[in-house]
C-alpha cells in the first residue's frame, strides 16, 4: 500500500512538472509575451527595456530556469496587465470563490446522481429508470454555457429570483452550482447506473440474497459498495468535467473565481496570469487524480493488502 | 506475468452464449437521431443554396429583429438577426458546416492517431509500450478543457488550430482504450493459434487484432463527435475558438450574452442547435455502444 | 511404435517467470511454471499429460507449440533442434508439423473469420499451396471431421455450438497435415454427451493419418481412455511416467496414487479407497523445498524435505520421482500398498 | 418427506419469446438424504434451485406453476418477508464458483456473520464465536486468525469452504450445492465432498446436489434425478439408475463415460445436440437424438410410468399403463 501511494505520488509530481514545462515553453516559443502585448508605436528602446524589467532578454533556459526557483519560492511572476500585481495575489482571491463554486456543485451532482443512478439500476427498464436516464442525457448533452444563459435568462433577468451574475451571498450560488451540478451529475449517473447493473448481476448479490439479506441491504451494503469502485475509477472523468465545466460555468456567471480570471487573461495575453493559472488548477486536477486514486485503493482490499 | 493454468473448467453452454446482463438496456433504433443528424449533414453541404442571406455581412439597419413568431419578427428572417443585422437562421446553417468539419476531422485523425499508437502498444510489448502509453496518461492526466483553452489561446484562435488542439487532446482516449482492447484479444486463443500456424506479428495485427477492434474504434468515434462539437462550442464561446466572423454556433452564442434580457434569441437559439445536434450524436453513439461494444458503456 | 526416432523431444525444459509488482518495478518472485522436464513423443502414440492447476501443463504446451522460449533447455523435431527465435522460413517446417486444439471453443476462433478462412490459415501462411488447392484441403478436412463444406466453410463462427466449433479446430489443426497434435484440454469444455463424440472423432483421425497426441488434460478417465502412456505432473516437475495401464493399474507415486483415488468411481457399486490429501497444490511461486509434494505426502520422510528425488525407472517405461525408492525398484510395490493401510 | 415439488413450472421472457427453463419439475427428498441433479449445461438445473429458493430473476424470469413443500410447508405462498426467513435459514445454497460469489468488498468473517446475525440475531461475542466454530467446523485451519481476512486472500479451496460456512451457519434443513466442485482440483475436490457428507452425517441435512459429473453422483447420492430440456426425465435410487437406467438419455449419458476400461474402444455417443429451451420439439424433447425413437415420440409428450420404489421416467418405452418393464425391448 505504502508503495502503491509512493508510486502514484511520484507520477503525480512528474505530471504537474512536465505540465508547467511544457507550458513555459509553449509561452515563450508561440511567441514573446512583451511583442504581443506592447502596442506598435512603442520604440525598440522602451520594449527592450520592458523586456529586461521582465527578464525576457536572458537566453530560454536561464528563463527556464529563474521561473522554476520563483516558483518554488511561490513566486509565479507579475502580471502584465494589472500593473504591479502579482499572480500569485491575483490567484489567492480568485481561490476561494472556484472552490466554494466546486465544492458546492460537486455535493450537488453526487447528492443527486448517486441515488437516482442506484435506483435507475434497480427498477430498469422502468418509469424511474427512464426519468434518470432523461435527466442524465439531457445533462450531457447540453452545453453549461446555455444551459447558464437559460437560467440567467428566466430566474434572473425574467424573474428577478437571483443576482445576474458575481458573487454576493447565497442566493449567487445557486444558478451556477446547477448550472455545473447538472453537466457533472449525468456523467456521475451514467456510470453509478452502469457499474450498479453489473453489480447486481454478480454472484455475491445473488448469494447476499440467498442468505435472506434484507433488498435494501443487498442493494446499498452489497451491490453498491462494489459498484462504487469504477465510479471512484472514472473520478478522473468527472474531475475532468468539473474543472472544465467550472470555467465556462465562471464566465458565464461573472463568477470571481480562477477560472474566469484565465479566460479574462486569455483575452488580454497575460501570461504570467495564465501561466499561473494553469498551474494552479492543473495541479489541483492531477491532486485530485491522485486523491481518487487513494481512494480507490483505499475502498478496494485488493489493493490495500498487498503491501 | 504470470502463469495462469485454467482450472478445470465447467463446461460451458452449448447453445450460443447468450446476451443478458449489463447495460444492454433495449435502447431502440434511434430513428429521430438518425433523422436529426442526417438533416444537419444535408444542411451543412447544401447551406449556400439554402441560405437566404448572406452569412458573414448584414446590415445594421435590420439589427436585433426578432424571430418571426414574435412581434416584431419579420418573414424575411425566420430565426431573426444579430447585432449586426445579420440573419440568424443562415448563420446556423453556415454553422452547422463548421461544427460538423470540425467534428469529423478531428475525431478520424485522433481515431487514426490512437488506433495506431494503442495496437502498437497493445501488441508490441517492452519499451515501446511503456514510452506510448507514459505519454498517453501523461496527455490523459491534463483536464481537457483546460488545456484546450490554453493552448488555443497560444497558438492563436483559428479553425486549424481549434482542430489541432482537439485531436492532440483526443487521441489519448482511443490509444489507452484500443491497447486494452488489443491486450485482451491477445490473451485469446486465436492470437496463439494464429502463431502456431505461422503468422507473422504484423499479419497477425493486420488480420485478427485490427478486425476486432473495430467495433470498439466505431463506437468511440461516435461517442466522441458529440464531446467535440461540444468542445468546439464552448471554445468559440469563450473566444478562444473560431474566430469571428466566421459563424460558429458557440461563438454566436456569446454575441448574445450581454443582449439576453433584450434579444434572448441571438444566444438561445444557436445554443439550441448545438443541443440538439449533440443529443442526437449522444443518442447515436449509446445506441452504437450497447448495440455493438456493451463493454465500452462506462465511457 | 519404439523402432523410429521420437518426433518430438523435449531435453530439461525450464520455464520461470519473473513476477512484477503491480506498477512494473521491484520483482516480486519466479513463478517455476516449467522447472526441468525432459519429454519424448514417438509417431503415432498418445502421451498423456496430467496434473492439477499450476502444475506446469499449460506451459509446457506453449513451450512445445514454441510460443514461449524456455528459460533453459532444447527441444528437438524429427532430431533437429527448434527454437522460437529461428527464422521464419525455419519455423514453417515446424509449425505445419505440429498443431494445437485448445480447451475454450470460444476463445479458439476469430470471431470476425469466416471458417473457411480460419481452416485455411495455417495452409495459406506456409504459402506453398494454390488457393484453390488450399480450399480443397479446407472442404477435405471439413468433412474428416463430420463438417458439411458447402453449408458452412461461409459461416461466422458464433453460427455454432461449442461441439460444432471444436470439431473446426480440429479440422484446422489437420489442415497442414501435423505429425503432431497438441491437445490442450480438448474437450472439457465440452457437455457431457457431445464429448463422447469429439473423443471418437480424435481417437478416429489418429489411426487414419498416424498422428502422436500430446493430451494434456486434467480428466483422468478421458486421458486414461486416449493414452497410450501418461506422464503426471506436480508443480512444474514430472513425478512419474508410465504407460496408461501400469500408471493407473499401479500408480508409484503417492501423489499420483492420491490422484487416481480422487476421482470419482463410475459406478456406485465400486468401493474405491479415498485418500484425501491435506491441502492444496502449493503455488509454484514459492514451492516446498525438497520433493515440491513433502508437505502434503501421507508417506513422507526425513530427507523428503531436504532433497529432491531423483527420477527413476521401477522397470522399464514406469519412472517415478520418489525418495520411497531410492535408486528405483528397491522398494516393492507390495511395501507400498502396506504403507496405505 | 423433507422437500415435496410438484410440478414446477419456471418461465423467462425473452426477445426471442418464452423459455420454459423449468417445466413441470417434481421429486421429493428426506432429511438426510442427497439427491444428484444431473444434466447437461441449459437442462434447467440451476434455475430449478434457485427456484425452490424463489430466486429467479425477476422480472423476465417467473415461477409460473407448481408447488414446493418444506416439512408441509408451502414455500410459493409465502410472502416475501417470510420466505427471506427460509432463505439461509431453512434452506441455503452453495454457488458454484467460489471466487465471484464472495463479495470482495467485505472480510470473509463479515460476510458469515452476516446470515447469523439476520437469522439468529446474535451479536458481539457470541456472533464472534458463532462464526469461529463454523470456520472450523468446515475444515479452515486457524479460524480465528482467518476472519479479517478478505476472499482474494484465500485458495479456491479455502473460500469454497467459507462459501460452504455461510450456507451451513444456521443449521439449514436443506442445502442445495450448485455444481460445487467443478472449479476446484481433483485432490482438493476430493477433500470437499468428503467434508459434506461429513456435515450431512452430522447435521442431518437433506441435500441437492447439482452436477454434470456422474462419478460424483456414484459416490455421493442416494437418489438421482435426470434433467433433460426442463424435465426430469428419470428419477431413481444411484443404484437403480446406474444398473438398469429405462431412459435412453440416462442410459446414454452413462455410456458415453470414458475410463481406463473402455480404452482404444470407441465410445457410445448420442448424436446432435440438447435443444435450446425456446424452440423444443413437439412430444420428447429428446426424441431428435434418442436411439430408440418411435412414430409416437415426436407426437405426444411422454406420460410418466412409475413403479413403486420412487423410480420414475418419462419415456414411450415404458408405458404407464402396463407394468412397468425396466428391461424394455
Amino acid at each position: 500500500m505504502r508503495r502503491f501511494i509512493l508510486a502514484r505520488l511520484a507520477q503525480a509530481v512528474v505530471s504537474i512538472f512536465v505540465l508547467i514545462t511544457v507550458l513555459f515553453f509553449m509561452v515563450r516559443l508561440t511567441g514573446d509575451p512583451v511583442e504581443r502585448m506592447i502596442p506598435p508605436q512603442v520604440t525598440e528602446e522602451m520594449a527592450n527595456e520592458l523586456k529586461a524589467a521582465y527578464g525576457l532578454d536572458k537566453p530560454l533556459l536561464v528563463q527556464y530556469g529563474v521561473f522554476l526557483g520563483g516558483l518554488v519560492t511561490g513566486d509565479l511572476g507579475t502580471s502584465l496587465y494589472f500593473r504591479g500585481r502579482t499572480v500569485g495575489e491575483l490567484l489567492s482571491l480568485r481561490i476561494l470563490p472556484s472552490l466554494e463554486l466546486s465544492v458546492f456543485s460537486m455535493m450537488f451532482s453526487l447528492l443527486i446522481a448517486l441515488p437516482l443512478g442506484v435506483y435507475a439500476a434497480k427498477y430498469r427498464g422502468r418509469g424511474s429508470d427512464y426519468v434518470a436516464r432523461i435527466f442524465s442525457i439531457l445533462g450531457g448533452a447540453a452545453p453549461s454555457f446555455l444551459v447558464g444563459l437559460v437560467m440567467l435568462r428566466i430566474f434572473s433577468v425574467q424573474l428577478q429570483w437571483f443576482p445576474t451574475g458575481g458573487r454576493e451571498g447565497l442566493l449567487s450560488v445557486v444558478l451556477p452550482t446547477f448550472t455545473l451540478g447538472w453537466f457533472v451529475s449525468a456523467g456521475i449517473m451514467r456510470l453509478t447506473r452502469s457499474s450498479m447493473l453489473e453489480s447486481l448481476y454478480g454472484d455475491y448479490v445473488k448469494l447476499a440474497r440467498i442468505k435472506g439479506v434484507r433488498e435494501s441491504v443487498v442493494i446499498w451494503k452489497h451491490a453498491f459498495k462494489n459498484a462504487a469502485l469504477p465510479v471512484i475509477t472514472y473520478a478522473t472523468v468527472i474531475f475532468a468535467a468539473v474543472i472544465g465545466g467550472a470555467i465556462v460555468t465562471e464566465y458565464v456567471f461573472a463568477w470571481p473565481g480562477v477560472g474566469s480570471l484565465l479566460i479574462r487573461a486569455v483575452i488580454q495575453r497575460d501570461f504570467p496570469v495564465i501561466q499561473g493559472a494553469v498551474i494552479l488548477i492543473g495541479t489541483a486536477f492531477v491532486l485530485c487524480n491522485f486523491l481518487a486514486d487513494l481512494a480507490y485503493a483505499w475502498i478496494n482490499p485488493k489493493i490495500r493488502y498487498t503491501r | 506475468m504470470t502463469t495462469t493454468e485454467s482450472a478445470p473448467g465447467a463446461p460451458q453452454a452449448e447453445e450460443p452464449r447468450v446476451k443478458v446482463r449489463g447495460a444492454a438496456t433495449t435502447i431502440r433504433f434511434p430513428f429521430v437521431s438518425m433523422v436529426v443528424l442526417g438533416l444537419v449533414v444535408l444542411v451543412a453541404v447544401f447551406a449556400p443554396l439554402i441560405a437566404p442571406h448572406d452569412p458573414e455581412v448584414g446590415q445594421l439597419s435590420n439589427k436585433l429583429i426578432p424571430p418571426v413568431w414574435q412581434e416584431g419578427g419579420n418573414s424575411d428572417f425566420l430565426l431573426g438577426t444579430d447585432t449586426l443585422g445579420r440573419d440568424i437562421f443562415t448563420r446556423i446553417l453556415y454553422g452547422a458546416r463548421v461544427s460538423l468539419m470540425v467534428a469529423i476531422l478531428a475525431t478520424g485523425l485522433a481515431g487514426v492517431l490512437g488506433t495506431i499508437v494503442g495496437l502498437v502498444a497493445g501488441f508490441y510489448r517492452g519499451w515501446v509500450e511503456i514510452i506510448l502509453m507514459r505519454i498517453t496518461d501523461m496527455t490523459l492526466a491534463l483536464p481537457l478543457m483546460l488545456m484546450a483553452i490554453v493552448l488555443v489561446a497560444l497558438l492563436g484562435a483559428s479553425l486549424t488550430n481549434v482542430l489541432m488542439v482537439i485531436v492532440i487532446l483526443l487521441w489519448p482516449y482511443y490509444a489507452r482504450q484500443i491497447r486494452g482492447e488489443a491486450l485482451a484479444i491477445s490473451e485469446e486463443d486465436f492470437i496463439d493459434l494464429a502463431r502456431v500456424a505461422g503468422l507473422s506479428s504484423p499479419r497477425i495485427l493486420w488480420r485478427h487484432i485490427l478486425p476486432n477492434v473495430m467495433p470498439t474504434i466505431g463506437v468511440l468515434a461516435t461517442l466522441q463527435v458529440a464531446l467535440i462539437i461540444l468542445l468546439e462550442a464552448s471554445l468559440s464561446f469563450l473566444g478562444v475558438g473560431i474566430p469571428p466572423p466566421t459563424p460558429a454556433w458557440g461563438l454566436m452564442v456569446a454575441d448574445g450574452r450581454d443582449i439576453l434580457g433584450r434579444a434572448w434569441w441571438v444566444s438561445i437559439i444557436p445554443g439550441i442547435a448545438i443541443f440538439g445536434v449533440v443529443l442526437a450524436a449522444n443518442l447515436l453513439g449509446d445506441w452504437v455502444r450497447d448495440r455493438f461494444d456493451p463493454k465500452l458503456r462506462q465511457l | 511404435m519404439n523402432d523410429a526416432k521420437p518426433l518430438l523431444e523435449a531435453e530439461d525444459l525450464h520455464k520461470h517467470f519473473v513476477m512484477t509488482g503491480a506498477l512494473g518495478f521491484g520483482g516480486q518472485g519466479v513463478v517455476k511454471a516449467v522447472n526441468g522436464i525432459d519429454l519424448r513423443l514417438w509417431p503415432g502414440e498418445t502421451l498423456g499429460v496430467v496434473g492439477e492447476s499450476g502444475c506446469g501443463k499449460t506451459t509446457l504446451a506453449r513451450l512445445l507449440l514454441l510460443l514461449e522460449s524456455p528459460t533453459a533447455g532444447r527441444i528437438f523435431f524429427q532430431g533437429n533442434e527448434v527454437s522460437i527465435d529461428y527464422s521464419r522460413e525455419q519455423l514453417v517446417d515446424y509449425r505445419r508439423n505440429v498443431q494445437v486444439v485448445f480447451q475454450d471453443p470460444f476463445s479458439s476462433l476469430s470471431p470476425r473469420m469466416r471458417i473457411r478462412d480460419i481452416i485455411a490459415e495455417p495452409i495459406r501462411s506456409a504459402g506453398e499451396q494454390s488457393a484453390e488447392e488450399a480450399n480443397d484441403r479446407v472442404g477435405e478436412v471439413m468433412s474428416q471431421v463430420g463438417l458439411d463444406y458447402g453449408a458452412h466453410a461461409d459461416l461466422y463462427p458464433h453460427e455454432f455450438s461449442g461441439g460444432q466449433r471444436q470439431r473446426i479446430a480440429i479440422a484446422r489443426a489437420l489442415a497442414p497435415n501435423p505429425k503432431v497434435v497438441i491437445l490442450d484440454e480438448p474437450v472439457s469444455a465440452l457437455d457431457v454427451s457431445i464429448r463422447a463424440q469429439v473423443m471418437n472423432l480424435l481417437a478416429d483421425l489418429q489411426e487414419r493419418f498416424d498422428l502422436a497426441y500430446l493430451l494434456i488434460s486434467h480428466d483422468l478417465s478421458g486421458v486414461a481412455h486416449l493414452s497410450d502412456r501418461v506422464m503426471v505432473m506436480y508443480v512444474g516437475r514430472v513425478i512419474e511416467l508410465a504407460g496408461a495401464e501400469s500408471l493407473f493399474s499401479t500408480p508409484a507415486h503417492p501423489y499420483t496414487e492420491a490422484l487416481l483415488s480422487a476421482v470419482p468411481p463410475a459406478h456406485p457399486d465400486i468401493e474405491s479407497q479415498e485418500i484425501i490429501l491435506e491441502g492444496e497444490v502449493p503455488s509454484p511461486i514459492d514451492p516446498p523445498g525438497g520433493c515440491t509434494f513433502h508437505p502434503r505426502c501421507p508417506y513422507v520422510m526425513e530427507q523428503c524435505s531436504d532433497v529432491a528425488p531423483e527420477h527413476g525407472e521401477l522397470e522399464p517405461g514406469h519412472g517415478v520421482s520418489c525418495h520411497l525408492y531410492p535408486g528405483s525398484g528397491t522398494r516393492s510395490w507390495q511395501q507400498v500398498a502396506v504403507g496405505s493401510q | 418427506m423433507l422437500l415435496e415439488v410438484k410440478d414446477l413450472r419456471v418461465q423467462f421472457h425473452t426477445r426471442r419469446g418464452v423459455v420454459k427453463a423449468v417445466d413441470g419439475v417434481s421429486f421429493s427428498l428426506d432429511r438426510g438424504e442427497t439427491l444428484g441433479l444431473v444434466g447437461e449445461s441449459g437442462s434447467g438445473k440451476s434455475v430449478s434451485c434457485m427456484a425452490l429458493m424463489r430466486l429467479v430473476e425477476a422480472p423476465a424470469g417467473r415461477i409460473v406453476g407448481g408447488s414446493v413443500l418444506l416439512d408441509g410447508q408451502e414455500l410459493l405462498d409465502l410472502s416475501e418477508r417470510e420466505m427471506r426467513q427460509i432463505r439461509g435459514g431453512q434452506i441455503s445454497l452453495i454457488l458454484q464458483d467460489p471466487l465471484s460469489s464472495l463479495n470482495p468488498g467485505y472480510t470473509v468473517g463479515n460476510q458469515v456473520a452476516e446470515a447469523i446475525r439476520i437469522h439468529q440475531g446474535l451479536r458481539g461475542r457470541a456472533l464472534r464465536d458463532s462464526v469461529v466454530e463454523i470456520l472450523s467446523q468446515v475444515g479452515i485451519p486457524q479460524a480465528e486468525r482467518r476472519l479479517k481476512q478478505y476472499p482474494h486472500q484465500m485458495s479456491g479451496g479455502m473460500r469454497q469452504r467459507v462459501a460452504g460456512a455461510i450456507a451451513l451457519s444456521c443449521r439449514p434443513s436443506l442445502l442445495i450445492a450448485d455444481e460445487p466442485t467443478t472449479s476446484l482440483d481433483a485432490t482438493v475436490q476430493a477433500q470437499y465432498l468428503r467434508l459434506l457428507s461429513e456435515l450431512q452425517q452430522e447435521f442431518q441435512f437433506g441435500m441437492i446436489f447439482v452436477t454434470h459429473d456422474l462419478g460424483i453422483v456414484a459416490r455421493l447420492c442416494d437418489r438421482v434425478a435426470v434433467m433433460y430440456a426442463g424435465r426430469i426425465v428419470e428419477t431413481g435410487s444411484t443404484r437403480q439408475i446406474f444398473n438398469e437406467p429405462a431412459h435412453p438419455y440416462a442410459k446414454a449419458l452413462l455410456a458415453t463415460l470414458p475410463s481406463l476400461e473402455s480404452r482404444k474402444k470407441r465410445l457410445l455417443t448420442v448424436s446432435g445436440q440438447p435443444p435450446l429451451a425456446i424452440d423444443l420439439p413437439p412430444g420428447c424433447s429428446f426424441a431428435p437424438r434418442c436411439p430408440e425413437v418411435m412414430d409416437i415420440c415426436t407426437e405426444e409428450f411422454p406420460a410418466e410410468a412409475t413403479t413403486g420404489d420412487r423410480h420414475r421416467v418419462l419415456c414411450w418405452l415404458h408405458s404407464p399403463s402396463d407394468e412397468m418393464s425396466l428391461s424394455a425391448r
